[in-house]
């Protein structure tokens, strides 16, 4: 294998150094002489190459996963993989450290509490621990005072009065 | 019987797919070109909860053959598992792989239980192919 | 070590089951015709629960070489997999493949931790195979 | 994205391993000797819950290729599976088989979630190959 | 194929009989006529063969599972694989019904209970089900009588007095 001077790569079958296609294209035919330049072609639409290359062809794109209410933050170019997020009223669930593959859920509602932090894209809301005005706790739901229909239960009178 | 399944379609010329030696990929199937023992496989990898759908307890893929001079399909692999993962996030890859004898025409095909429950978001996380021995 | 685990019994000449290249399959093994590198694989799909036995909390398949010349099997590949599926029915399948270096006489056989829960039913779903490369 | 998960190490000499035909095993990776089409395949056995460690929710194992003329390694396989297993001894293989088109010098590598939760105890539980079609 | 005397294997490569290398030893080289015998290698580290043998490669040893608190009860010799039992402190939790796969479980501490029997490899400790003197039952667990720190409650009182 030849050793090519830095910024050109060995193409086995042309058995030639060549320097390399740019990003967002792949090496459709390698360089053979000075004179005789690569020919690079443009990656095909749903692929990609985010740097210079003598390869043989360009990486497909991800895709969001539309079922798991992934939305898509930047579509994918010749460049650039796609990037992807969550619908609105969804937060991403990491399932590894790095957060590469995560589902998004949806944001809990926070009913008959003050929200101490809204949903975003890395977190749940946030909600206040005790029960907004004209509220009173049963167990960890806080339930509106006057719904006239059911009566006012034990937890019901205290709170609310 | 496994072709009532729904059929899986594959992208055939991007990234890291290719066919040569003309196997061809055409309407959802991979078509024999000539007759002899291949070892055909493919993995699913299966991902959910999915909101609208039903909590699935199981899931399943299944490599089928089709043949134009036999109105039914015959199904070559099937793999099929029970899901345990309790309500939030999970995910499963199957895994299938063997060698069967084949004729020039026929056409292979992968039929899942539920194509909601598939992810088709990365290219080597679920693919399909086969070689002659 | 695993070879006192029960062997697997193969049926190779109906449906899609066949040996050919003088791979030939008597009492339970696959015996290897020519010396030289192959691809062997075997996929067992397991189920349960099965009412006679306990709730086993694993299940195991391992391809085992037996050479005539020695008294020890070798073991070659090993699938094992705890259940976390609570007592209702369950199913699994466990594929495995892989290269070795096989000798002329050699013997290949697919031992299980509990035939019980074999499912036998469907060729399609619990295989068995190798190929020269 | 995947690269920067942990790779590991593989024994090419002794018992089951071997390499021929002039593909050879260095730093961690199986180094092409021939530009052509290969079936790569690797199982990782994965297995806890190992004290140290937090309880992982997923497993993953992916198959990686690094070309020297290209910055960024290309993720040719992956399987991953989520644990539902609840707090005490579990294992998990994961298999992953597939053809893809390789260079001379690429290099193939095997990246994991998590080192610590590999078995490497046996050589026919976790495994890593390829071979030229 | 050549039947071969008692005692004697078949070399396919060699087209002929020959005696088997000793345990420990694999076969390097096969033996061609009474008068060239086999050339036999020792077993390179990390490999045995517990049985005389006419194998071209010996067997990997095994590791014994430090993450999962497993101890070498006897290294890998060549001819004998690597023995593994459990760290002091910990106890065999069997994965199949012939223990050839195992991990090593905390033995558990009996706190304010008597030993009924000392934690093993085979087995975890065995608790005395009702409380040590000077201790009260509270739910399944044990609790010292005096501790000074929090006061007596219900069941303290009945037992401690």
């Amino acid at each position: 294998r030849g050793a090519c001077p830095a910024g050109m790569n060995w193409i086995e079958t042309a058995q030639h150094c060549c320097p390399p296609c740019p990003a967002g294209t792949f090496l459709l035919e390698p360089c053979t002489s000075p004179g005789n330049p690569n020919k690079c072609d443009p990656c095909p639409a749903g692929t990609f190459r985010t740097q210079p290359n003598t390869l043989r062809e360009c990486q497909a794109c991800y895709e969001c996963d539309r079922q798991a209410f992934q939305s898509v933050l930047s579509n994918c170019s010749a460049t650039s993989n796609v990037a992807c997020g969550c619908e609105p009223g969804h937060f991403r669930d990491c399932l590894d450290d790095l957060c590469t593959e995560f589902s998004c859920r949806k944001c809990q509602p926070c009913t008959g509490r003050l929200i101490q932090q809204p949903c975003s894209e890395a977190q749940d809301t946030l909600c206040d621990s005790n029960c907004k005005p004209d509220f009173y706790r049963e167990g960890d739901e806080c339930r509106p005072c006057h719904t006239g229909k059911d009566t006012c239960g034990k937890e019901c009178q205290q709170e609310c009065g | 019987v496994g072709t009532h399944l729904p059929i899986l379609q594959w992208e055939d010329k991007r990234g890291l797919a290719f066919t040569k030696n003309n196997l061809s990929y055409s309407s959802n199937a991979l078509v024999i070109p000539v007759s002899g023992d291949y070892y055909v496989y493919a993995q699913v990898t299966f991902r959910g909860p999915v909101e609208s759908g039903l909590k699935p307890n199981s899931v399943t893929e299944i490599i089928t053959k089709v043949t134009d001079s036999y109105p039914e399909p015959t199904q070559l692999l099937t793999g099929t598992k029970t899901l345990s993962e309790n309500g939030n996030g999970w995910f499963q890859p199957i895994y299938l792989g063997a060698v069967v004898s084949l004729e020039v025409g026929d056409k292979l095909m992968v039929n899942v239980s539920d194509i909601k429950l598939v992810d088709y978001t990365k290219e080597h996380k679920t693919f399909f192919g086969a070689f002659l021995l």
